[in-house]
């Protein structure tokens, strides 16, 4: 009476080694074929990125962490020189189109995620590289009043959340970036952000010649 | 020595804040003023007025400003000379306010404090002063704006970097929902659930003293009003299976006395002793 | 300075043919290989089929119908025994999960299955106790308006269904239930039901203990 499809067993969806093939051939080994396409499918379908664990989910027979793994780099060198790519980020895997598709893709979908004023983009480099910070160090930092607008906008994003209040008078909230920023800049931690050093290494010099 | 790294650093002040992406390009205009293309930064405060409103709009608050004035009169940030810096940004705050641009207070304070500090620095230093005394009155400032600098030029990094959406596409395969349509399935846990649901909120425990037999009645009582959907008239006997034994036919004859009794069906005998006939109310009303 | 990412010519991204390899082999014919990758990237990433006309927008050279369609014929052999399979929908093309993969995509993705609200239940289990009832012998019973919604939904999924109708004024239909509900929960006579007795004892034992 219910619509549930039965599992297929993995052997009937895809090309499994023939019954005649010596079985010293598999070994020990298990046949993780048909396992690599339910990943391929599952990463190829899903909304966000998969961890691993979550991946293993994926098999009927308990895999360790370094199976899985080694199915991953597999594809992703079964995927290269295509227009797709597998990578890793912050919270998982991930297919993704390579950047240099991105003219091409442009031709069919006009619409751009917005673009950020320099108050947003300020906002968000002082949560990233000061985070955890309140409001009030923001503004201390930029020099002007930071307004809840420009704070909404970075949690809308799903960019930047609030992690807990600073014990001061009036509890302020202090924000910090999430795992989505990194996902969509294609990173997998903070430390891939340009670095401080990098960034301000000149500053520095600055401040030893005049010392 | 860092006249010219300033220098090129330059352009993004000046533009409006949605279009910061562009401003890093060469060549493309700073700004358009009555049409025309502004691709160089005016040099000093003569500027065509529409593009001064421009200019003063995106700044960031005093502390862009005050980069901004450093970088354009090639003042080292380091030792800042503080009566030049102060008069000129003092006369930025009086052409916003002539053009009515509305001044936060913040640039208000940040006058404040300029001419503090260069009060401060025209005093005589005391030769053998304490630590907090004898630090250079710009330190705080000076800090301020570097660390200011460098989150600007952060958030300039993290911009480029390259965006889901923006510069590259996320891979989505539909998986069609309709493979597999899932019906709630409801068992009879449920059904009793839902009737002590019932029983909690009307209290029909009271009035209700429904037995067994009961329901096998009303389960007869549907039969039998399925048997004459036709709408034709069916023999009473045909209602009956002999077979099924005497506690069924019991419960068949007593659920035909409750169709009758309810109007659901109408039972008819045309002679004395003759064929009894039955059939729904439904039939009758149709005619 | 900038994150735009200038287009690359196609050659650059997907293997070309060998510079020394004899011009006659290419023949009058395009290198249509790159463009392939890109129409697959763009199938991959699209949120809505895509139909021939879009496609074409993709190629930095006129191409006509059929050239595409080959393009498409020839993507839809690549995939043949992967998890995901391209097919031809009413307003294009688009990638899919094959059906035999739902099941263990489901496991990531746990759907709680549906649940009848309330209002269903309570009706459902009125017609199994009252049958055959009317409407409103139903709102009688539960003190508020029974919605046609509610009654449809039992008679769509086959569980309830109009037996006749009652001799009143307005004749209204009588509901019953049907043999596919005794089915559907394994029940083989309405009297398996848990006895009206039984319940209401259980609820006066709940008073009696919560008074």
């Amino acid at each position: 009476m219910s619509a549930q499809v039965e599992p297929l067993p993995p052997s009937e969806i895809i090309i499994f080694p023939m019954r005649d093939e010596p079985l010293d051939t598999l070994g020990d080994a298990l046949d993780t074929q048909p396992l690599k396409r339910i990943i391929e499918a599952a990463l190829l379908t899903a909304s966000e990125p998969l961890s691993i664990a979550e991946l293993k989910k994926l098999s009927d027979v308990p895999l360790d962490h370094r199976q899985i793994e080694t199915l991953l780099e597999e594809l992703t060198v079964d995927w290269q020189g295509r227009g797709v790519e597998l990578t890793r980020v912050a919270n998982g895997w991930r297919f993704r189109a390579r950047p240099e598709m991105q003219p091409y893709l442009d031709r069919l979908n006009p619409q751009k995620p917005p673009r950020y004023s320099r108050a947003v983009l300020e906002t968000l480099a002082i949560i990233a590289y000061h985070q955890p910070v309140t409001r009030g160090d923001i503004e201390e930092i930029r020099g002007v009043a930071v307004s809840a607008q420009i704070l909404k906008t970075l949690e809308a994003r799903g960019w930047v959340e609030i992690v807990g209040t600073r014990d001061t008078p009036g509890k302020p909230e202090l924000f910090a970036t999430t795992k989505q920023l990194l996902d969509d800049l294609n990173l997998r931690a903070l430390q891939e952000l340009p670095s401080l050093q990098e960034i301000g290494a000149l500053l520095e010099q600055d401040i030893a010649v005049a010392e | 020595m860092c006249a010219r790294r300033w220098e090129s650093v330059i352009p993004d002040h000046v533009m409006p804040d949605h279009e910061i992406m562009e401003a890093q390009l060469p060549l493309v205009p700073l700004a358009r003023i009555h049409g025309e293309p502004l691709l160089v930064l005016p040099r000093d405060l003569y500027i065509p007025p529409d593009a001064l409103e421009l200019v003063l709009e995106t700044f960031q608050g005093p502390l862009d400003l005050l980069l901004y004035l450093i970088r354009k009169h090639n003042l080292d940030v380091l030792d800042i000379p503080m009566a030049e810096l102060t008069r000129q940004y003092m006369s930025y705050i009086e052409i916003m306010q002539k053009h009515r641009l509305e001044l936060a207070a913040d640039y208000l304070l940040m006058a404040a404090v300029l001419i503090e500090i260069k009060s401060r620095m025209l005093l005589p230093r005391a030769a053998k002063a304490s630590d907090e005394d004898g630090e250079d009155p710009r330190a705080e400032l000076m800090r301020r704006l570097l660390e200011y600098e460098q989150m600007k030029l952060a958030a300039q990094k993290l911009n480029e970097l390259p965006q889901a959406g923006r510069d590259f596409e996320i891979v989505q395969v539909l998986i069609e929902n309709t493979v597999s349509v899932r019906l709630p399935e409801v068992s009879v846990e449920d059904l009793r659930l839902a009737w002590l649901g019932l029983l909690a909120r009307t209290r029909l425990n009271m009035h209700h003293k429904v037995r067994r037999e009961q329901l096998s009645v009303r389960e007869q009582m549907a039969h039998i009003l399925r048997c004459l959907q036709g709408g034709e008239f069916v023999e009473f006997g045909k209602l009956f299976d002999v077979e099924s034994g005497l506690p069924k036919l019991v419960v068949t004859f007593i659920a035909i006395l409750d169709l009758a009794k309810e109007y659901l069906i109408e039972i008819q005998q045309s002679e004395t002793l003759g064929n009894i006939y039955v059939r729904t109310s439904r039939a009758l009303t149709a005619e």
